[in-house]
């Protein structure tokens, strides 16, 4: 299949979008639902079609000497702002997008599909608003791949920006819901705070380098200039401002861009709440996708990272930190979604990780010989994280159907009554977990051994951030499964939901068996050369073993009902309810955008406005207008002053005359 | 040397004259201030008469002393309630205006007693335009006809009849 | 004793005065126009005055003050006629408490 | 006459037989007035697009000359007052655009009463002026279109307007005419400037390529021509007119005011503040700019308070007019680009936004919105275009606000000293308020639970509205998708101004 498909790929959710927004919404709901399905399954078909090609076929120049090469598909110009400056909108491939491609599309499919039985009622009847909801999932689709493919830096922000929107619409697709509305509006304001960073660091990069272009096709791209040290680029790691190069505050100004998107610490507040939305857009777009943007993003801009350590460190530091913090509030949380939303985080957090440990003093860290482990595993963890994660939502999104609740203390020993759910839900909390041989074993194994690598300590940290993974997955497990009976509170005893729903389960499920075995070394490597890994069984037993601590640990205290979990809340209360309450961050926000912003500087501005400026053009009309009634007197209408005036004036020019003549 | 008879004249012009304009713009009833208008209308046709204008004179007495001031005495007698008296002036109004008026008398007559070359002037001999005469001055075209201006006051005239008429006529 | 041009000045003088002083002080409308009548006099008698003394074989000032005095009957008859007209639509002469027509 | 063959007169001639077919109908005879009407803005924009295709074809054959379209007459010769038309790519898109927002404008006034006729009258006599400033050349002509664009607002607002519009229309008027009473003196100075041998002209061109303005003048001149537009331009701080302005002023009126007349700021400050004096404009700008870039803050942090729809919309509108003269002063083709981009898409947008206000006011006869909710539910129409306005406001890729803002940030980041950075680096900040208010009303005037139960009776909009907000979102979007085609036709105009620039600072040691 020609590379040039891909256009097509993308194509193809623009116009589901278009088409089911503007003609949709007159046709029948079950039917812009399988058309949505289906345009997806094409979509699908292809995306696959192209990445087997880029990575198995040789015909487009994909593989030079054994190392695969970016093909830029096609690429004109958008938007011209200067001469060399252009924004150009293009299909580029490479190891990542391709592998994107196959990770957005399958989960996509697999949401569109599940979709169809989620937003219907339980007597089948699709809820209001069906042919909206697929119109945005295609839109967000289509943006998700047009971030992937992007052959400049311009064009993912301009894609960041679309899938930014289309979160945005997704959560707040229950418009009516206040919390809907307030949870999208935050993520759009986070992360649109983070895009505004992200465009700066644009910017500056692109000041230096006078192009947007990874690889330029007629001009070097920014890839292009890394080896020569007359480049621009290198102007830019010397140009300093503030003890800092250019690079260096440009590279740091991205990754807070990407940070937002993937919801790192401090910028991961929108995250938790963007569970408002439906189910299935929470396991798209805030689980496998939109999500990983900020990853692919540093992902992108790896061979630049590599040669700023600072903006390295400062990922490294955050990715760690966030993995744990998200860890510890997921151990605590009730409501499935949040829990599952840190889980996320955390996840995305590893990824992030991976990538900075990857180089140490700017140069990459050497493993077996190959370099930039740590970019492999980071993508690889991606790939299969997507696919877990998104079969761990889907469950969840199973059971709220069936209990119409989010909290745990609705759910409980659900396993007898869906069990298709069940097992597939443990599935993914096993990959989750790094169970051998589920997908998550293998690439978190990677992230770990590239962890140790860099260093002891970020290796240590990293283990134990797993084994929390794997005792507040399987809390939840058990916590919804197992714990006591289910104390049925409808009318109808919840059960496995219709097959459109169960499909998708299934066909992730085996995914996330089987993924650990796509040989991921050999194909996504950041410098498309294959890499020679094996498997280092001390941290790969290690991070078992401590695995299975934390399981059985979540055993013993979730699997029958007990009072362990409350006597050790008890145990350090203050703790516990910090975690609850996610150490206070969206108060400390709350506090920042409302009483700091809101009341501090936007009430006073606008009372500035009408009372200062506008007050002083109100002046000056008044005074005109006083002086104006002022002078009115003068002409009082009464004959008898007007006679004074005329007399007194009369009288001084007789006294003036005289004086003159007499004198 | 004027005869005596005629400086007695002056005197008693004179002072009614004064007196009565004094009297017309202080009385309090506006009836009185329209009958000592008269006096002083009389008595300025009794000016006339001394300085041999007798038919200036007569159209004085018939026009003004007839004419107007049973116009005045007409219209008070139609806005007045009797007995209904002008409020006493407070005093600032009565000084302010009394002020005027003596600064007013002052200038003029510092002025006139500076230009003495004229002021003094003795009532030269003249004989009594007659009416012919007049008559003759007032409808011809000559150096000193006043057709034009008699034109324009019957005009005027007209005007002011159709206009008395309009704006008193009830509605 | 002589009869000269100042003698006949000095009353014409008080009398413009008082007119000026009641055309100042007084309120109702009726007054004001009698205090305007003693001004307008007074200017007459100037006029006849001063042809009289000074340009005694000519009589613009006898003809000045003819006109004068036709005038200034149009023209008290037309005031108050005005003024008739206003009391009776505001039921009052007096000249402050005529205000309805001011802005 | 030789000037009827020029093709730029009959924007002129267009709406002023548009006034006289106008005239003519009967007051009773609504369908009559909105035939003509609709009759005149079609001929417009039929007319502007054919311009476009004009300007293209003679820029592909490789006519490079300044301005296109030149004629001339001579209005009074003492003075060398002509009538002179000429169009460059600004000005052009400008026509375009003025003649989409009438178009749309006259949709959205469809309903228009009481007195539809003169209303109409009135509307077209500012359209006249618009486009009259927008084709002629000459300082003269362009001031006289300027007062006949201003002077039909005090009576749209204070007639056909709502709310307090005695005090707005008043306050818009006398803070615009005090603006013109500065323009007036600095084209006065110009003109007795214009040339070093005492043929003083009004052309525009030819005072640019004499270039004979000393420069203890320009000192003077610049500041005032620049202030008299910006005052047009809601600089700070004289942008309090239009707060109060539109909240007042009739739908269609807030459309043309925002979309078009507004611009007319922007325009006359670079054609002739900047292009005319370019010295002054090197040495002065910085005071400016500052100025511009407060604006954008300044504007937005403001919306975002307001409870009124239009207030919102007001303050928007002043954070977006700033972006547009902070790009002009920018002195870059790229930033100044930007600029014209931004005054099409504020433009196209504001109207959409004032459209879409007007139609939800004729509805729910409120504007604030803590007194609405749910307007989703009951008028989807109406929501959808209100979101879209939004996104377009807020600069989503794909609608015109992004790629105007986009130009502007990557021109302005090009200069390389702190100054303009940090300012750039302030203005970027306003993508994220402006988020944080487009997003704040769209939450409570669309969203949640419908606050009055009157409401649910309300209707969507009805065919003609559908037709003006549709225009305004195409043109909103074919913008934000192809920009390069406006990128192109705009781009080459800046050459002479820059260059101008340039020469400026070289004379003055400054490069």
């Amino acid at each position: 299949m020609p590379l040039s498909y891909t256009i097509a790929v993308i194509a193809i959710p623009l116009l589901m979008f278009l088409f089911l927004g503007l003609v949709g919404v007159k046709m029948n709901k079950k039917v812009t639902g399988v058309l949505g399905v289906c345009g997806m399954l094409i979509t699908t078909i292809l995306a696959y079609g192209v990445a087997l090609t880029y990575f198995f076929g040789t015909g487009e120049g994909q593989m030079v000497d054994g190392v695969r090469k970016a093909v830029t598909v096609f690429n004109p110009d958008w938007l011209s702002f200067s001469d060399q400056l252009v924004v150009r909108m293009g299909i580029m491939l490479d190891p990542i997008a391709a592998m994107m491609l196959v990770v957005i599309c399958t989960v996509s499919l697999m949401v569109h599909l599940y979709s169809l039985g989620y937003m219907c009622d339980h007597h089948g009847n699709a809820e209001k608003g069906f042919q909206r909801y697929y119109a945005f999932l295609a839109l967000f689709t289509f943006s998700m791949l047009g971030l992937v493919v992007a052959t400049n830096l311009f064009q993912i922000f301009i894609f960041f920006e679309m899938v930014g929107v289309s979160s945005y619409l997704l959560i707040g697709f229950y418009y009516t819901s206040p919390a809907a509305i307030h949870a999208s509006k935050k993520a759009f304001i986070v992360t649109r705070l983070a895009d505004l960073f992200f465009l700066v660091g644009i910017l500056i990069l692109s000041f230096y380098t006078q192009t947007f272009d990874f690889f330029g096709n007629d001009v070097n791209g920014i890839m292009g200039m890394l080896d020569d040290p007359q480049a621009s680029l290198a102007q830019a790691g010397t140009t300093t401002f503030m003890g800092c190069s250019a690079m260096a505050w440009a590279l740091t100004f991205i990754f807070i861009g990407g940070a937002g998107k993937s919801a790192m610490y401090p910028l991961h507040i929108w995250l938790p709440d963007a569970m408002e939305g439906p189910t299935p857009v929470s396991a798209l777009i805030h689980a496998a996708t939109m999500v990983v943007a900020g990853v692919y993003l540093v992902a992108r801009l790896f061979p630049l990272y590599v040669l700023v350590q600072g903006a390295m460190d400062i990922i490294c530091v955050v990715g760690a930190f966030t993995a744990f913090y998200a860890a510890a509030i997921a151990c605590v949380q009730s409501d499935i979604k949040r829990a599952l939303a840190f889980s996320t985080i955390s996840q995305i957090a590893f990824m992030m990780t991976s990538l900075a440990v990857s180089s140490a003093n700017g140069q990459l860290i050497e493993i077996h010989g190959g370099y930039g482990l740590g970019y492999m595993a980071s993508m690889f963890h991606l790939f299969t994280h997507a696919m877990f994660k998104a079969l761990l939502f889907l469950c969840a999104g199973a059971i709220i159907h069936a209990v119409h609740s989010n909290e745990n203390d609705k759910m409980h020993g659900l396993h007898k009554y869906m069990p298709i759910t069940s097992i597939a839900f443990l599935i993914g909390c096993l990959a989750i977990a790094g169970i051998p041989p589920f997908a998550g074993f293998w690439s978190k194994d990677e992230i770990l051994v590239a962890a140790y690598e860099k260093g002891l300590g970020w290796g240590l940290w990293m283990s134990m951030v797993a084994g929390m993974t794997a005792f507040y997955m399987f809390r939840i497990y058990f916590l919804i499964f197992h714990w006591k009976k289910h104390e049925i509170h409808t009318e109808h005893a919840p059960a496995d939901q219709p097959w459109t729903m169960t499909l998708p389960l299934i066909i992730l499920a085996t995914i996330s068996i089987v993924a650990g075995f796509v040989p991921a070394a050999n194909l996504v490597t950041w410098d498309g050369a294959p890499l020679h890994t094996q498997l280092n069984w001390t941290v790969a037993c290690s991070s078992v073993l401590i695995a299975c601590v934390g399981i059985g640990l979540a055993f013993k205290m979730y699997y029958k009902e007990n009072a362990l979990p409350e006597r050790m809340a008890n145990s350090c209360r203050g703790l516990w309810t910090a975690a609850y309450k996610r150490f206070y961050m969206d108060e400390l926000y709350q506090f920042i955008t409302h009483k700091v912003i809101f009341q501090g500087i936007c009430k006073p501005i606008a009372k500035f406005d009408r009372a200062i400026i506008d007050g002083f053009f109100n002046m000056l009309a008044q005074v005109t207008n006083q002086t104006s009634f002022g002078i009115r007197k003068l002409q009082s209408g009464s004959i008898q002053s007007y006679v004074y005036f005329y007399l007194i004036g009369a009288l001084l020019l007789a006294g003036i005359t005289m004086a003159c003549v007499l004198l | 040397m004027e005869s005596l008879g005629n400086i007695i004249m002056y005197f008693v012009i004179a002072l009614a004259i004064i007196v009565f304009s004094v009297l017309t713009v202080t009385s309090r009833k506006i009836l009185r201030s329209a009958t000592y208008l008269l006096f002083v209308l009389f008595a300025t046709a009794a000016l006339y008469f001394q300085l041999d204008y007798a038919f200036l004179g007569a159209v004085q007495i018939a026009v003004y002393a007839g004419g107007i001031v049973v116009l005045f005495v007409f219209s008070i007698l139609l806005t007045q309630k009797p007995g209904e008296d002008a409020k006493p002036l407070d005093s600032h109004h009565r000084w302010l205006g009394l002020l005027a008026a003596v600064a007013g008398i002052a200038v003029c007559a510092v002025a006139l007693f500076s230009y003495t070359q004229f002021c003094g002037q003795q009532l030269p001999d003249m004989a009594d335009p007659d009416i012919a005469q007049i008559g003759h001055f007032l409808l011809s075209t000559d150096k000193f006809g006043y057709l034009l201006p008699f034109e324009a006051v019957s005009v005027l005239l007209l005007a002011c009849i159709i206009g008395g008429v309009v704006i008193a006529r009830r509605r | 004793m002589n009869l000269t041009l100042l003698m006949y000045l000095i009353p014409s003088l008080i009398m413009f005065g008082c007119g000026v002083y009641g055309f100042l002080t007084r309120k109702n409308m009726i007054a004001i126009m009698i205090s305007l009548e003693l001004m307008l006099n007074s200017i007459d008698i100037n006029f006849v005055v001063f042809n009289r003394y000074l340009f005694h074989g000519q009589m613009e000032g006898m003809f000045f003050t003819l006109f004068a005095i036709a005038i200034a009957a149009a023209e008290t008859a037309l005031a108050l006629a005005i003024i008739i007209n206003v009391f009776r639509i505001a039921k009052d002469v007096d000249i402050n408490k005529i205000n309805k027509l001011k802005f | 006459m030789e000037i009827f063959n020029n093709i730029l007169i009959y924007f002129v001639i267009v709406p002023l037989l548009t006034l006289l077919g106008l005239a003519l109908c009967s007051n009773k005879g609504i369908g009559a007035i909105r035939a003509v009407a609709v009759a005149g803005a079609t001929v417009l924009v039929a007319l502007a697009g054919y311009l476009v295709y004009l300007f293209l074809q003679a820029r592909g054959a490789g006519d490079t000359s300044e301005m296109i379209l030149r004629s001339e007459v001579m209005w009074y010769a003492p003075l060398n007052v002509k009538l002179a038309l000429g169009v460059d790519g600004v000005s052009v898109v400008m026509i375009l655009l003025s003649a989409f927002i009438v178009f749309a404008g006259v949709f959205a006034s469809w309903k228009m009463n009481p007195l539809p006729k003169q209303f109409f009258l009135w509307f077209y006599l500012l359209s006249t002026g618009v486009f009259g400033f927008f084709i002629s050349i000459d300082l003269f002509t362009m001031f006289m279109f300027y007062e006949v664009a201003l002077i039909p607002m005090y009576l749209l607002i204070g007639v056909w307007g709502s709310g307090n519009k005695n005090y707005s229309a008043m306050k818009l008027t006398l803070m615009l005419m005090g603006g013109s009473a500065f323009l007036m003196l600095g084209i006065i100075g110009i003109y007795f400037h214009s040339s070093a041998d005492g043929n003083w002209t009004m052309n525009i061109l030819e005072i640019a390529q004499n270039d004979a303005i000393p420069h203890q003048w320009q000192m003077w001149l610049f500041p005032l021509t620049f202030i008299g537009f910006g005052v047009l331009g809601a600089m700070f701080p004289f942008h309090t007119w239009s707060p109060d302005g539109h909240a007042s002023a009739p739908t269609a009126v807030s459309m043309l005011h925002a979309g078009v007349l507004m611009k007319l700021g922007g325009y006359g400050c670079f054609r002739i503040a900047i292009y005319l004096m370019p010295f002054a404009a090197q040495q002065l700008g910085w005071i400016f700019l500052t100025l511009t870039g407060i604006s954008i803050v300044y504007g937005a942090f403001s919306a975002c308070v307001q409870t009124d729809l239009k207030y919102i919309n007001a303050y928007s509108s002043v954070s977006h007019c700033g972006m547009v003269l902070f790009a002009i002063l920018m002195f870059n083709t790229t930033a100044m680009t930007g600029a014209v981009l931004q005054m099409l898409s504020h433009g196209l947008m504001t109207a959409l936004f004032f459209a879409l206000i007007g139609m939800i006011y004729g509805r729910t006869h409120t504007r604030d919105i803590r007194d609405m909710g749910g307007m989703m539910q009951i008028m989807p129409y109406l929501g959808v275009g209100y979101v879209i306005a939004g996104l377009a406001s807020l600069g989503l890729p794909g609608l015109s606000g992004f790629v105007a803002e986009m130009t502007i940030f990557v021109g302005s980041y090009m200069h390389s000293d702190v100054f303009h950075r940090v300012l750039t680096i302030a203005a970027t900040c306003s993508i994220v308020i402006t988020a944080v208010y487009i997003l704040r009303v769209v939450g409570k005037l669309l969203f949640g639970e419908v606050q009055n139960e009157h409401h649910r009776e309300l209707t969507d909009a009805s065919w003609e509205e559908r037709l003006s907000t549709a225009t305004l979102i195409l043109a909103v979007a074919i913008i934000g998708c192809f920009p390069n085609f406006f990128v192109n036709i705009i781009s080459d105009s800046f050459l002479p101004i820059v260059g101008a620039l340039e020469n400026a600072a070289r004379a003055a040691g400054m490069m």
